[in-house]
């Protein structure tokens, strides 16, 4: 577990949305401390703050308490120094460009060169299986290839923290399979810090090094899990003994985040 | 998001609607003619002392020399006579007149747009410029442009200037408006999460300014400049007013409407509408190129 | 050559012959000014525009004149060009009115922009409101034509013998469908074309040398076009930059301004005294309302013209 | 990029060095002679106030906080400081050219207030914060207009000073009421309830048929480029001197604006919203009713908005070509040609104020109306 | 399987995009029949045309090839008797509407009076878990909520073909399991004939009276599998023999899915 080099320290970090009726409070007291290279599972009950915290951590959204650093920085320094590769819930492709040029924005805006930054858009796309579509408009795919675009766009840049909310839930299994393989080859020629939100327990399970388990309204951590698993890590790791027994405790956990919100 | 737009641009099967239509309104227009020049016609007909019947009637409103409303056949003629029968440089060639005025709204057009576009782009980034500039932009188009056009032409015509400059800065006036509300909502039309992605690359302003609040704006100018172009030439037109015996439609107007030359009114005012005809449709035409580039759906 | 540039008050029309046939005549070039003539509108009031700076000498009525000095904007006539107004009230006959005692209750177009005063001294005369209450006239604020009359709109419109007028018989209307109120058979007209300059420009004797120039070159223009009347509509159409105007129409307006001109024993341009002193009591009689409240001082001055006729 | 520190402190420091310099500097030229400011102790007094003001305003004004007392004091030592150079012309100086140290106070002034507006734009939101903001910068206007005006002897028939327009205003409030009642209460509102109406079911009429869209807009265009000072006397010919005719050059004017807002609004939704409605079966008014009148409403404001300064003006330029005698447009062609150029700006005062009005009014409206739309949801 | 009363009825259908570059073939030679009261899930690699086929049943795209018959009727005439409740992909509410308003909307257009619809609506909003967020604004809400709303909308109004395009993708799998028991248990109760897309293997399994498997470009059927599963189900059927060994057929008719189109 990390100490002083951890890369995001979050300390009794609460959020409320201020809304027309009722204030909704999406996180409470939440602690946790990521260090460099970690690969970190947010998994919890729909609604429960995973998105709203990915943003704080992005310096997208304003905690209303408590303390965030990332790199020992504020995470709008943090962002200032470009350090975040965000892939959303949702595709947010631009509708004016066409797929490869959706992919290069990013690096339009970093300033590579152009037919660098082609290369890297061609070579992303091919590992998320859209070569062939570079010309096509986002309306003219399907959702999962627009959510792989948005992989692609996030992978490509070389991002010194990547935030990935629900990357894979609008794949097919296989794909989805396809797609963790990849994730866990770059991440381990990389080892890239990974902030990562899924619902499907394998997955978490299968990529994780760390997994963070929440609850609903107001959302809190429940239960932090160091992965047991080995570094180098397969498809197959799915089926060990060991996988399966964190898995388990994982939807122990989950189950008992549910229980929060009477339903 | 971009906004779809209505398909009536398009030339497709146009022709049969649209001659329909004119023809209707011409069969109207015959009508109307009759009605709004019969008492007159009556008058003069009771004059003469002879009996006479409604075709005398008929005949005589399709023919006035100072009709209330001129028949559109009257109003072809003269047409015709001045665009096809003289020389295009010659004062009383109304090309020539749609010359003039045409290059000044072309000028206070490109102006106006831009200071528009500038507007806009200040009030979107400056929240300072947001809350304080805002409310005058609105005041500054509640100032009746005619009532100022004499002063603009009178004061700049002291220091020298004359001609198509002051025209240009009343048309100028009057089509920012439209461009710099149109392109703030436009500017500000992204929705949250493609600023949010931009914010994560930490984007400058000026990138995300080119890369996403312009080209979502895009349908937003659009429809503004269309707006814009009309209104730009009919600030051209007043500004023509004041400055009276010069040379433009809105002179030819005005002396048409001063010595009571219907006719030559309404084939002044038909030309002043196909000019902006042409111009709306010019700015389509730069759109839809625009948009086709920009892969709309 | 010297430059000098002059308003008109309207727009290009026989009107102005004089100035048109001067400069195209050479008379201006004869005596050496470089003049620039520019020409007015419905919204171009020249004392606005000589008191900007954008003009040395302006053809402006006697009413509004004074009236913009009492302003502050010191203009001076420096010469008559029309001895006598030209303007009138004609009405339909089949309104109804027969005399003026017939006006109440009836509607009446009038122009406004400064040359509604000798109508409103007119009815403050004959002790009709304007303002709309019972008992008086309704005014109409006519626009550029005559159209009202010719649609019944209103019983009455404003005409200038030389223009308007002639439209209405241009449009069809018969002589005898027409009665007409001349303002100078009412007593209550006023001065109408004459030059005006700036109280300054005339400190400067050089200046009232160019300006004599000036009124010399154009009242020979006048004599000129009031002798060559073909000649000079033609001018003026030539100089028409519209190309709206048409000869019959101008060539009436030619004839009418002709008989404007008068024959002043002292020449073409001189100002009347009693004219003069007749119009500003007209003004200052305006009831509740005069248009000017007090009698200009220095608001005329012989000078220039007499120094242009020893040229 | 610039450190923030630097950041921070350029336009005060800036501030404050002009100030500082402008009171050194000669204020107008009196008897053959400079005049400098500690000439006039009052007005001298009134500007280092302001430089006082600029100072604590450097200090207490960057930082955070509700409201904050500089919020409060800003405005009002600004207020003072500006009286400074209004009070020297007072004393017949001959300030237009000689004047350095006075345009100088007024810049470094204007700077004062930029940075006050910046405070006040940093504020909660709230309505007071709403008005005072644009309100001092039109004050800023305002004055600068005053000070040109009144510096450099503009004459009263080219530019009256604001001062003598409220004048005006005052002298002829009756009067200018009575016009008001005319072309605004009368004119405008029928033109403008029954153009908007019209343009709006006209582009119902043409997304429904495509006969008409194909046949009549391309008309539209046609005769929306008509300007409104030909439709204006051909519009009093036919309906007369009245308030009616400056109705239809309204319904003229603001129909195209409305039209094409409306067609592209009408054609703005979503396309899976478009088909959830399909796959309900729902017919064409459901469909108009609760997904494309929503969608086209931040459109049809727009032309709302647009319209509602083009109606004023159109009202105005029409009555130029006859009218009874009153009303705007009336008062300012009258008033124009008899050379009280300060009762014309009056007009034209009342005229930018209820025009104003009627434009926040409408834009209050819409907020209320398309309170989900992304422009308003992300401040 | 159905022979003649099969409420759908799909012969040679192929669909064809037209695309500024090339065109696009979504779907070629599409055969298939349901019966009424079926459960019958697609699945298949990601743009493989799942979307694409819903879309022309509910009469949203127009085939350009084969025959599409719906109760006998066409598409259309279908459409026009308000046989659809469709979830989109993405949750496609209205965001000038709250919540409520927004599973009200369909009661609007077809006529229910007011309190009923809104007791419908309160009813199955509490039924995905969302009481309390009736007065909230669409961008209030987190995705996997969001998409809770949408389900929340198709069921309130009872239609005769429910389609379901990735309803549960955004949810975790503990809500997404309460998800599954209410539909299995709403189906159970009315027998309604759903069309359901998932990408989850089990999901599919647990459902399902036919599982179609298709593969990508085009898009074409390559298996269709009848359930062996008792009609009777609970979660726990997912862990009987009959359901590892279906599970192991689909996930072999996807992956030969997956291998046509050569990654
Ligand atoms: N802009 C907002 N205004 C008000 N409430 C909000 C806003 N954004 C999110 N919320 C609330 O905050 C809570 C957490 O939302 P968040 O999007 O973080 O959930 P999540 O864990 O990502 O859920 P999911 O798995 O469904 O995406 C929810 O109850 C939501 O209603
Ligand atoms: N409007 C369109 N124009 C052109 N091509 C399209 C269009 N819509 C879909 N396609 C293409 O059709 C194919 C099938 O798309 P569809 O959305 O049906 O896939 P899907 O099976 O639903 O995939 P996913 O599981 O990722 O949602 C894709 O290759 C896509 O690129
Ligand atoms: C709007 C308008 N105002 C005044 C007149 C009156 N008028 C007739 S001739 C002439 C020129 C001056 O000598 C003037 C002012 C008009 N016809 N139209
Ligand atoms: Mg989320
Ligand atoms: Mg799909």
């Amino acid at each position: 577990m990390p100490g002083d080099d951890s890369i995001i320290d979050i300390r009794n970090l609460g959020l409320t949305f201020q809304t027309a009726d009722a204030p909704v409070c999406a996180l409470s007291d939440i602690n946790l401390q990521i260090g460099a290279g970690e690969f970190v599972s947010f998994i919890g009950p729909s609604g429960c703050g995973k998105t709203t915290l990915m943003r704080i951590i992005a310096d997208l959204e304003q905690p209303t308490a408590g303390s965030i650093k990332v790199n020992g920085l504020s995470p709008r320094e943090a962002r200032l120094q470009r350090s975040y590769g965000y892939v959303f819930q949702a595709p947010a492709l631009y509708a004016w460009r066409n797929i490869l040029r959706n992919v290069t924005l990013p690096h339009e805006i970093m300033g590579t060169g152009r037919s660098e930054a082609e290369r890297k858009a061609r070579k992303y796309l091919d590992l998320v299986g859209l070569t062939g579509f570079e010309k096509k408009y986002p309306w003219q795919l399907s959702g999962g290839m627009q959510q792989r675009v948005s992989i692609a766009r996030a992978l490509s840049f070389d991002p010194q923290l990547l935030l990935m909310d629900e990357p894979f839930g609008a794949l097919d299994e296989i794909t989805r399979d396809r797609m963790n393989e990849e994730l866990l080859r770059i991440w381990a020629q990389t080892r890239k810090t990974v902030i990562f939100v899924t619902h499907s327990i394998d997955e978490a399970v299968l990529l994780s090094t760390r997994i963070v388990v929440m609850s609903a309204r107001p959302g809190r951590i429940i239960d932090v899990i160091d992965s047991p698993l080995p570094a180098d890590r397969s498809l197959d790791t799915r089926e060990t003994a060991a996988a399966h027994e964190l898995a388990h405790r994982v939807r122990q956990g989950l189950r008992a985040g549910h229980s929060y919100d009477g339903h | 998001m971009a906004t779809k737009r209505p398909g009536f641009l398009s030339p497709r099967g146009r022709l049969l609607p649209v001659l329909t239509v004119v023809a209707l309104i011409i069969v109207l227009w015959y009508g109307l003619a009759i009605c709004l020049n019969r008492q007159q016609v009556a008058e003069r007909l009771d004059g003469l002392g002879q009996p006479w019947g409604i075709s005398d009637l008929i005949a005589g409103t399709w023919s006035m020399d100072r009709p209330v409303l001129p028949a559109p056949h009257q109003v072809a003629a003269e047409f015709w006579k001045t665009t096809a029968e003289v020389a295009p440089s010659s004062k009383r060639s109304l090309i020539y007149h749609a010359g003039v005025t045409a290059s000044a709204t072309l000028v206070g057009f490109v102006f106006g747009a831009l200071l528009g576009i500038i507007l806009s782009a200040g009030i979107v980034h400056v929240r300072t410029l947001d809350r304080s500039l805002m409310p005058w932009i609105i005041a500054s188009q509640t100032v009746p442009i005619l009532a100022i056009a004499p002063m603009i032409v009178v004061v700049l015509g002291n220091i020298g200037i004359t001609g198509l400059i002051p025209k240009a800065i009343i048309s100028m006036y009057l089509c920012f408006f439209p461009v710099a509300i149109g392109m703030v909502k436009g500017l500000r039309s992204p929705d949250l999460l493609q600023l949010d992605l931009m914010r994560t690359y930490n984007a400058s302003a000026w990138q995300v300014f080119w890369k996403l609040r312009v080209p979502a704006s895009l349908p937003f100018l659009f429809s503004s400049l269309k707006v814009a172009i009309a209104i730009s030439l009919v600030g051209t037109i007043v500004g023509e007013l004041p400055t009276g015996a010069s040379a433009g439609i809105g002179a030819r107007l005005l002396s048409g409407s001063y010595y009571g030359q219907t006719v030559q009114i309404w084939s002044a005012l038909f030309m002043a509408a196909f000019l902006g005809m042409a111009m709306v449709y010019a700015i389509a035409g730069i759109e839809r190129l625009a948009l086709r580039r920009m892969g709309a759906q | 050559k010297d430059a000098l540039t002059l308003q008109l008050k309207w727009v290009t029309q026989a009107q102005f012959a004089g100035y048109y046939v001067a400069k195209d005549k050479g008379f201006y070039d004869d005596v050496g000014l470089d003049v620039t003539i520019k020409a007015g509108g419905p919204d171009i009031n020249p004392s606005q525009v000589i008191a900007g700076g954008g003009a040395d000498v302006v053809v402006d009525w006697m009413p509004s004149a004074m009236a913009t000095r009492e302003k502050g904007v010191p203009l001076v006539n420096i010469a008559q060009v029309f001895q006598t107004s030209g303007m009138m009230l004609t009405c339909r006959k089949d309104s109804g009115i027969k005399t003026a005692k017939d006006f109440p209750g009836r509607t009446l177009g009038v122009w406004f922009g400064g040359n509604e005063y000798p109508f409103l001294n007119w009815m403050n005369k004959l002790g009709y409101k304007t303002d709309g209450s019972a008992g008086g006239v309704k005014v109409l604020k006519q626009g550029f034509n005559v159209d009202p009359l010719l649609q019944k709109q209103a019983d009455c419109i404003s005409t200038m013998t030389y223009n308007e007028y002639w439209q209405l018989i241009e449009a069809g209307m018969k002589p005898d469908q027409l009665l007409t109120f001349k303002y100078e058979d009412e007593k209550v007209a006023t001065l109408e074309d004459g030059l005006y300059t700036l109280e300054g420009t005339l400190k400067d004797p050089a200046m009232v040398e160019k300006l004599a120039k000036f009124v010399k070159a154009s009242m020979k223009g006048w004599e000129y076009a009031r002798d060559h009347q073909d000649e000079a509509v033609k001018i003026v159409l030539e100089n028409d930059e519209t190309g709206a105007q048409t000869e019959v129409h101008q060539k009436t307006m030619m004839q009418e301004v002709a008989k404007l001109l008068g024959n002043n024993p002292k020449g073409t341009g001189w100002l009347d005294e009693t004219a003069y002193e007749h119009t500003i009591d007209t003004l200052m009689s305006g009831g509740s309302d005069p248009v000017i409240t007090k009698k200009p001082e220095n608001a005329w001055t012989h000078d220039v013209i007499e120094k242009s006729q020893k040229l | 990029m610039a450190s923030p520190v630097l950041k921070r402190w350029l336009l005060p420091g800036l501030t404050i060095a002009i100030l500082i310099t402008a009171l050194l500097l000669p204020v107008g030229y009196y008897e053959d002679d400079y005049a400098f400011w500690w000439q006039f102790p009052l007005s001298a007094l009134f500007i280092v106030i302001g430089i006082l003001g600029a100072v604590l305003g450097a200090v207490w004004g960057p930082k955070p906080g509700p409201g904050g007392i500089w919020a409060f004091l800003g405005p009002l030592i600004l207020l003072l400081a500006s009286f400074g150079p209004v009070l020297l012309p007072m004393a017949e100086l001959d300030i237009h050219l000689a004047g350095s140290g006075i345009w100088l106070a007024i810049l470094g002034l204007l700077l004062f207030a930029w940075q006050i507006m910046q405070h006040l734009t940093r504020q909660p939101r709230s309505l007071l914060w709403a008005i005072l903001v644009p309100l001092i910068f039109g004050l800023c206007l305002i004055y600068l207009w005053q000070a040109i005006v009144v510096g450099f002897e503009v004459p009263q028939v080219l530019l009256p000073s604001p001062t003598q327009i409220v004048q005006a205003i005052i002298r002829n409030w009756p009067v200018l009421m009575d016009d008001f009642r005319q072309t605004f209460l009368k004119a405008v509102i029928a033109g403008f309830i029954l153009g908007n109406a019209l343009a709006f079911i006209t582009a119902l009429l043409v997304d429904r048929i495509p006969f008409l869209q194909r046949g009549l807009l391309p008309l539209g265009n046609l005769v929306s480029a008509v300007p409104i000072v030909g439709i204006a006397p051909i519009m009093v010919m036919w309906f007369g001197f009245g308030w009616e005719s400056k109705t239809a050059v309204i319904v003229f004017m603001i129909f195209f604006p409305m039209l094409i807002n409306a067609l592209t609004g009408l054609a703005a939704a979503d396309a899976m919203l478009k088909d959830l409605m399909r796959s309900y079966g729902a017919g064409y008014w459901q469909t108009l009713l609760s997904l494309r009148l929503p969608v086209a409403m931040p459109f049809i404001f727009n032309a709302l908005k647009i319209n509602s300064t083009l109606a004023l003006i159109g009202a105005i330029v029409a009555e130029f070509f006859g009218s009874p005698i009153a009303g705007m447009g009336f008062r300012i062609s009258v008033e124009v040609a008899r050379m009280n150029v300060d009762v014309v700006w009056a007009t034209i005062a009342i005229a930018a104020l209820a025009g104003s009005i009627f434009y926040g009014l409408l834009a209050v409206l819409e907020r209320a109306v398309t309170f989900w739309h992304p422009s308003y949801r992300s401040q």
